[in-house]
């Protein structure tokens, strides 16, 4: 059982006596040599899903160590996961709820006092009630994919079925909403269809838009060991600047910004002017489609650039033949597409080369360059194009993989469905029966989830409001809604969207200050965003709550709380099921609801939705490792039950119930993933799947591996969308004269929260600099070392120039990292999104650089 | 009697100028001493408020004012000269003659009263010494510092580097200030004591070799503490007891029976200007050495003889 | 808080009798060392003091033939919170 | 010298004389034990310690000790002010500029001020290219806890490195024990590296696995009388004795020989097949240039 300081020490104290009297006491056990106890978890950082074993001694988490036996990184690390020891001891973390007040009260404009967590939630929930009667989008959450899988679970239930509110977003909105869009056009369901192994078993490695070096470092060493060791092995890289990946490359593009959608639709038309399609694939496996196209950038409605649009936000698909679709990307010539990337033909050549030869297995990989895109899902797709045109797909070596950034934004953010419009497991608020399933499983009333158009059984759902309506509400549009005084209260969980979120100044700010807004920040330190909100709520992190990530390969990985949070810090998880203690169904639920399941009446939240049978029915038990370690469980604790596996049980009814709408993601039972260094999904009769869509690979489809199915689409087909180049929302012009490309570096991770309070870190990288070319410096006289000011139309601010390192710009375009709480990057930055995908492209606009 | 003497050095001079007269010289010394120290240290502080403007950058080895004017330290760069190592910048050669051009004008000893932030050490020393009445106890030759000259012109040679640097108070106070002090402050706390217990004006009288330099740019200049009104000396020795080169006041006061003009000629004065203070009958003020002749031109004086040139 | 632990040497034939009487003290708890008659003991809270106090009682009470003190510790962390193990 | 019966008058003036010499005697005893003791204390302060660092362009440390005036002007235009000067006391000479790159390292201006600063050229004036300078040499001294050897992807010292991918490069290697992995270890290239210290700074160990010393800690020598025989030949153009004759050999069909390059080849396994790279270099030598 639990073992408090005073049980510690004394423990100690007897054992010092016995040894010294040399008699045994058998009750006593004594620590290891060094009294550390070493159990595994999945790293906090990157959605590569190492895993580590951590030290904990004296209740402190003291040492780690890369965890040997775990498949993708055997005991390897990066910096920042050599670190992870570090990140729970920055010395300002937050230990107990802080809310502004002045004279006492509430205010909007009072400073920040110390409060308990009753008065933290009855002021939230007097708030929150309050807002959620104007409607389904008066409230909202924005949640994340650093959120433990119970965590976004409990979050999806208390604002999908207990707020009725579709307004939960997770910040993986900003990070692979596209690449989700495009798997779900392309395949029906959401995530790669291949594997890391994928690393070691291609010929070729193309880079779209990814920095994996500095970004994936782990796999980036699998990809070079593979480079080394295998004989022809070539690696492609294309980017908009140079950066560490390019020390490997075989061919290394640097591509006018927007361009790569010209380049991706070349090597199409190559393959299918050179007749190297795979015909038997296409005819088995494949169908041809169209986007509408000119769909506009995800800005305001006012925006000239929307009202221009001729189909703003549409994405609906129509067939086509193959010989349309042959037309469509015809004037992809080798020469149009030079013409227009500035890449030489020949490099452009030898990349559709290996992708069109049949003998060479090729492994395509993108992040945030291809995702964070005004046309993410379309570049995405055309990417998934090339390789279907190929049947270059779900087999070992031949994969399309978008990797994550986060540590679950695909076990968390996505399989759990934390977006506005999704429900776990790949249901969506947009059919009827997939919420009515969702609502079966959760014991609720028919119609308690609100649909995406706010219409049940072709009648409009009722609403406390008096109206449902339209219910969905994508993150950049949440921002929109707070300023504009729709959404007046927001919940900010696991995230720092105010430093990342884009357009700052005129968006993310305003709408925050707002003075009906009031915003609620989860954070274990004071970042941008606990600064800028109303309240602020310590959050227990990673190892201080017991927790499940699913990384970008399906794996799903799972740890056992390690230490406690400090003060009265509590997880994510406790907090939104606390909270919902202080919200009754009769307050937000309308009569005509309440009446179909009468017993409701009066209870409140965290009783119809946690306590309702299912979650709270693993009772209260001893967690021991195999070697006979007992770990604490802060909410089994407190909530009397073994609420993790209470809900991840019941999240697993999505994936393995009886009558479930969509099958593929089946998941081993809760006490299984505690044993294993992660298992990847599907997981059925205890076995995992590495290759999905094949026979023999996936048990889903029937048959040999000749034999592919879609089977996320009826018809069992992907489909090839085509879709042009269109321009970016903001091109360098006169005045704004340059590209502004923001990212990463290794060193640092997001938004810095964690990593810049680990001194080595921060010693290594303080500050965020400008990367810029020599003669665009010069140009503004400006020297290496020296104070730049980078000017958009939203904001400005200064960062020192630096014109060597290891990210070479070409003329043109400068980039900036975004981590530094001190350099608000996105005060540049323009809220311009994927109209489909709703994804921010932080990858674009237009800036200007003087000397500051 | 001496003691008494000592204790009301300047009395008579307050007395009959006021305080301020009789401090006059001593004032602007300190001010000067003080402000080219205070310009070097507050001058990064207004680089952001002047336009980038760096008034006095470096230190007394070597400075940049107002950006553009080099100063060198001749002294500084003859020891690294010596050395064979010092291939000097055009700036550092320019800034050096400026320096020495400036103080074959005014006197080289200038530098020692006026400049030299270590004056106000060995002043503090003088004074406490003549309060309490302590006495020389070394009779330490003020040729001293010549030999000291010699030997720092030679130790470079010997055993490589500008050795002197590694100790020279001077730099040390201006480096102390500007760069951090260190343990700095026992060299000049030893100075303090040594000129307060051991030698009467021993440190910049005795063995100081940038005085002993400095000196020998004192030959030939123009700028002279003259004892215009010799005549009116009432031998009240206030003038002895203040001056740190003692030397060289009687041939210019006394002189006169020995056919020696009131021109201070001695390249040892170092032109402080204190004589003059706390001469209650003004017989001293400063004049150029050439007001040996005009003496001679006028007939203003009863001196008719010419003494620099006997 | 405080916790020291000492080991109380006794007859072993003693051992029962003065471990009640030793746990009349407050905060001393007797974990074992019966059968060898060396008692090990912990003593708990209070100041430095009242520790010292309880441990030369200790010597008064009948059937005890000497005390020797093993562990001291003295910290003011939260005793209460969790550190399992 | 002096006679003691002489005549009261030339006594005293011998007297005077006696005092006088005696007086210099004195002086310039004292001067000597003086400059002796400057010059000892001088030999203990000069002796440079290893983790000091001159700035950039400084000539040899002995002269440099001769040149160097300790104006300070070198670190008042120091931007970054790491800059110091050396204190009585420090093991650094007095009033000389030095910095340490764990604290402090050289950002490399284009333009160098520190040198424009001084006045004696002890900081050469010919320096105005800053990557020619060679204020130290980067020695990556432990490789038992440099994390990029055990296969940690860490690589802080590479990418800060203001001349990445010619001074320090990254070494690819498989990685043995994982099997499945790369390897990156920073090699430096002392043709390249300035030792501005940038990567002593930010080396994340508790104690920095790579450091900047000084040039004469950091290098080896190699025995006069040896000569690279590749490089000579180049240099030469060819041979520098009779070239080699054509060889013959008794070789089955199918296979050749090659003496200066791969050896016996045997026409089916493939002639052209690249062996699997197993070390190929970063960034400068990259594919790029091929």
């Amino acid at each position: 059982m639990k073992l408090n300081r005073r049980d510690f020490i004394k423990n100690n104290a007897v054992a010092a006596a016995a040894a010294a009297a040399g008699v045994t006491i058998p009750a006593v056990t004594v620590a290891g040599d060094d009294g550390i106890r070493w159990d595994k978890i999945a790293c906090r950082f990157c959605g590569t899903g190492c895993s580590v074993l951590l030290g904990v001694k004296d209740g402190k988490a003291v040492a780690s160590q890369g965890d040997p036996d775990a498949p993708v990184n055997r005991g390897l690390n990066c910096i920042k996961g050599y670190f992870l020891p570090k990140i729970m001891y920055g010395k300002d973390r937050l230990t107990q709820p802080m809310l502004r007040k002045k004279n006492g009260q509430y205010d909007k404009n009072g400073k920040f006092e110390p409060v308990s967590w009753d008065e933290a939630f009855k002021i939230m929930a007097e708030k929150w009630v309050a807002a959620r009667k104007k409607g389904p989008k008066g409230v909202g959450m924005f949640g994340s994919g650093q959120w433990t899988v119970w965590e976004g679970y409990a979050a999806q239930k208390l604002l999908k079925a207990g707020f009725r509110s579709n307004s939960l977003e997770p910040n993986a909105r900003h990070c692979m909403a596209s690449a989700v869009g495009a798997f779900m056009r392309a395949f029906g369901i959401d995530e790669p269809m291949g594997v890391y192994d994928d690393l070691e078993h291609a010929d070729v490695f193309v880079l779209w838009g990814a920095n994996m070096a500095e970004m994936h470092p782990i796999l980036w060493s699998r990809l070079t060991d593979t480079r080394l060791t295998k004989p022809g092995c070539e690696v492609h890289v294309l980017s908009t600047f140079k950066h560490r990946c390019y020390e490997l490359s075989d061919n290394s593009i640097i591509f006018e910004p927007q361009t790569d959608l010209a380049i991706a639709n070349y090597i199409a038309n190559y393959i299918i002017q050179n007749k190297a399609y795979n015909k038997d694939f296409i005819d088995k496996a494949v169908q041809f489609t169209k986007t509408p196209t000119d769909i506009g950038y995800g800005l305001r409605a006012e925006d000239p650039r929307e009202k221009a649009a001729k189909n703003r936000n549409k994405g609906k698909l129509s067939k086509i033949s193959f010989e349309d679709y042959a037309k469509s990307v015809a004037p992809y010539t080798l020469e149009k597409a030079s013409k227009m990337s500035g890449v030489p033909k020949a490099a452009l050549l030898k990349l559709a080369k290996v992708y069109a030869d049949p003998k060479k297995k090729v492994a395509s990989y993108w992040t945030m360059g291809m995702n964070q895109h005004t046309r993410g899902v379309w570049m995405n797709g055309l990417v998934y194009n090339i390789h279907l045109l190929m049947g270059k797909i779900s087999e070992p070596g031949n994969s399309p993989f978008s990797l994550t950034g986060q540590p679950s934004a695909c076990g968390t953010a996505r399989e759990v469905g934390t977006f506005t419009h999704r429900l776990p497991a790949d249901l969506v608020t947009k059919k009827d029966a997939h919420c009515k399933f969702a609502e079966k499983m959760w014991k609720l009333p028919a119609g308690t989830i609100p649909r995406a158009n706010g219409m049940m059984d072709k009648k409009p759902q009722t609403d406390i409001s008096g109206k449902m309506g339209k219910t969905l509400i994508h993150a950049v549009a949440m921002h929109r809604a707070l300023k504009d005084g729709k959404m007046n209260c927001f919940w900010v969980m696991c995230n720092n969207n105010m430093q990342a979120a884009a357009n700052l100044n005129v968006e993310s700010y305003p709408g925050w200050r707002r003075a009906e807004n009031f915003v609620t920040v989860s954070d274990p330190y004071p970042t941008v965003s606990a600064m800028a909100a109303d309240l602020i709520l310590p959050t227990a992190m990673w190892c201080e709550k017991e927790g499940a990530y699913g990384n970008a390969e399906r794996r799903t990985q799972f740890w056992r709380q390690q230490t406690s949070p400090p003060g009265e810090s509590k997880s994510d998880m406790w907090q939104v099921m606390e909270f919902a203690k202080y919200v009754k169904v009769d307050d937000v639920w309308d009569a005509d609801l309440i009446a179909k399941m009468p017993e409701y009446k009066g209870k409140t939240l965290y009783e119809v939705l946690y306590a309702n049978g299912q979650i709270d029915k693993f009772p209260k038990q001893e967690i021991t490792d195999g070697a006979g370690n007992k770990y604490a469980n802060d909410e089994m604790e407190d909530f009397g039950y073994y609420v993790q596996k209470g809900l991840f049980e019941e999240y697993r009814m999505f994936n393995s119930a009886e009558g479930i709408p969509k099958k593929g993601h089946e998941m081993a039972d809760f006490d299984a993933y505690h044993k294993v260094r992660g298992m990847r999904w599907p997981v059925i009769n205890g076995k995992e799947t590495l290759w999905r869509y094949r026979g023999g690979y996936d048990p889903h489809v029937q048959g040999g591996k000749d034999v592919v199915k879609f089977y996320g689409k009826p018809n069992g087909r992907a489909n090839i969308i085509t879709a042009p180049f269109e321009p970016a929302a903001e091109v360098p012009d006169k005045e704004y004269d340059l590209w502004l490309c923001t990212g990463r570096v290794l060193e640092h991770w997001h938004s810095g929260t964690m990593t810049r309070r680990v001194p080595e870190l921060y010693r290594a990288v303080p500050d965020a600099v400008v990367y810029m070319h020599k003669k665009d410096a010069k140009k503004r006289k400006l020297r290496q070392g020296q104070m730049a000011k980078l000017v958009t139309r939203r904001g400005e601010l200064v960062a020192r120039v630096e014109t060597r390192g290891r990210n070479r710009c070409p003329e043109g375009l400068i980039f900036i990292p975004w981590f530094d709480a001190n350099r608000l990057v996105n005060k540049l930055t323009l809220d311009q999104t994927d109209p489909l995908s709703k994804e921010t492209d932080y990858k674009k606009c237009a800036v200007k650089v003087t000397k500051a | 009697m001496a003691t008494s003497k000592y204790e009301t050095v300047g009395a008579e001079a307050i007395e009959a100028k006021g305080w301020l007269k009789a401090h006059k010289w001593l004032i602007l010394r300190r001010v000067s001493q003080l402000a080219i120290l205070g310009l070097f240290v507050i001058s990064p502080y207004l680089v952001e408020v002047l336009d980038e403007l760096w008034i006095a950058k470096g230190t007394l080895s070597s400075s940049v004012i107002l950006g553009v004017i080099p100063l060198t330290d001749p002294y500084v760069l003859l020891q690294g000269l010596v050395s064979g190592d010092v291939v000097p910048e055009v700036a550092g050669l320019v800034g050096a003659l400026i320096v020495l051009v400036f103080y074959l004008l005014v006197g080289g000893r200038v530098y020692c009263s006026w400049v030299c932030p270590v004056n106000i050490i060995t002043d503090a020393a003088a004074w406490l010494r003549r309060k309490l009445g302590l006495k020389d106890k070394s009779h330490l030759a003020r040729s001293t510092r010549y030999w000291m000259l010699g030997l720092t012109l030679i130790l470079p040679l010997a055993v490589g580097g500008i050795v002197w640097e590694l100790i020279n108070p001077v730099s040390l106070v201006y480096r102390g200030v500007l760069f951090g002090i260190g343990m700095a402050w026992i060299v000049l706390v030893g100075i303090f004591l040594f000129d307060l217990l051991i030698s009467n004006d021993g440190w910049c009288g005795r063995i100081c070799p940038v005085g002993a330099f400095y000196s020998l740019l004192t030959v030939k200049s123009p700028l002279r503490v003259v004892a215009s009104k010799r005549e009116d000396c009432d031998d009240c020795m206030d003038c002895y007891l203040v001056c740190p080169e003692v030397q060289v006041i009687k041939p210019a006061l006394k002189g006169a029976e020995r056919g020696l003009g009131p021109v201070i000629m001695s390249s040892e004065c170092t032109n402080c200007g204190r004589c003059i203070d706390v001469c209650a009958r003004d017989v001293f003020k400063f004049g150029s050495r050439f007001t040996n002749n005009q003496v001679e031109a006028t007939g203003a004086s009863s001196q008719h003889h010419n003494g620099a040139k006997a | 808080m405080n916790v020291c632990s000492v080991v109380v040497y006794t007859k072993p034939e003693n051992s029962g009798v003065v471990t009640t009487k030793l746990e009349e003290f407050s905060g001393v708890e007797v974990h074992g060392g019966h059968e060898e008659g060396k008692l090990v003991v912990t003593v708990e809270g209070g100041d430095d003091d009242k520790l010292a106090d309880t441990m030369t009682a200790f010597n008064d009470v009948d059937g005890v033939i000497n005390t020797v003190m093993i562990y001291h510790y003295c910290g003011d962390e939260n005793v209460n919170e969790e550190v399992t193990k | 010298m002096s006679d003691s019966g002489n005549g009261k008058g030339k006594g005293s003036s011998d007297l005077s004389r006696r005092r006088f010499l005696s007086g210099v005697l004195k002086t310039a005893c004292g001067v000597g034990l003086m400059g002796v003791g400057i010059g000892l204390y001088s030999e203990k302060a000069t002796s440079l310690p290893a983790l000091a660092i001159r700035p950039p362009g400084a000539i040899p440390e002995d002269e440099f000790l001769n040149a160097c005036i300790r104006c300070g002007l070198c670190v008042q235009d120091c931007p970054f002010d790491m800059l110091k000067l050396g204190q009585i006391g420090d093991e650094v000479a007095a009033g000389t500029p030095y910095f340490t790159a764990r604290e402090a390292p050289c950002e490399m201006c284009e333009d160098i001020p520190c040198v424009v600063a001084c006045p004696t050229n002890a900081l050469d004036h010919s320096l105005t290219n800053i990557e020619d300078a060679r204020m130290g040499l980067a020695v990556l001294v432990d490789q038992k806890t440099c994390i990029a050897f055990l296969g940690l992807r860490c690589e802080v010292c590479f990418n800060v490195c203001p001349v990445q991918g010619k001074a320090l490069t990254l070494n690819y290697e498989h990685n043995v024990r994982s099997g499945k992995h790369a390897r990156f270890l920073p090699v430096v290239h002392e043709e390249y590296c300035t030792g501005c210290g940038l990567c002593e700074k930010v080396c994340i160990l508790e104690e920095a696995a790579i450091r900047v010393l000084p040039n004469r800690l950091a290098k080896g020598k190699l025995g006069e009388h040896y000569r690279k025989g590749w490089e000579e030949k180049d240099r030469a153009g060819g041979s520098l004795v009779t070239p080699d004759i054509k060889h013959q050999y008794n070789l089955p069909e199918g296979v050749q020989y090659d003496l200066q390059g791969k050896g016996l080849i045997i026409e089916s396994e493939g002639i052209g097949v690249d062996k699997p790279k197993r070390s190929i270099r970063a960034f400068g030598t990259g594919p790029e240039k091929k």
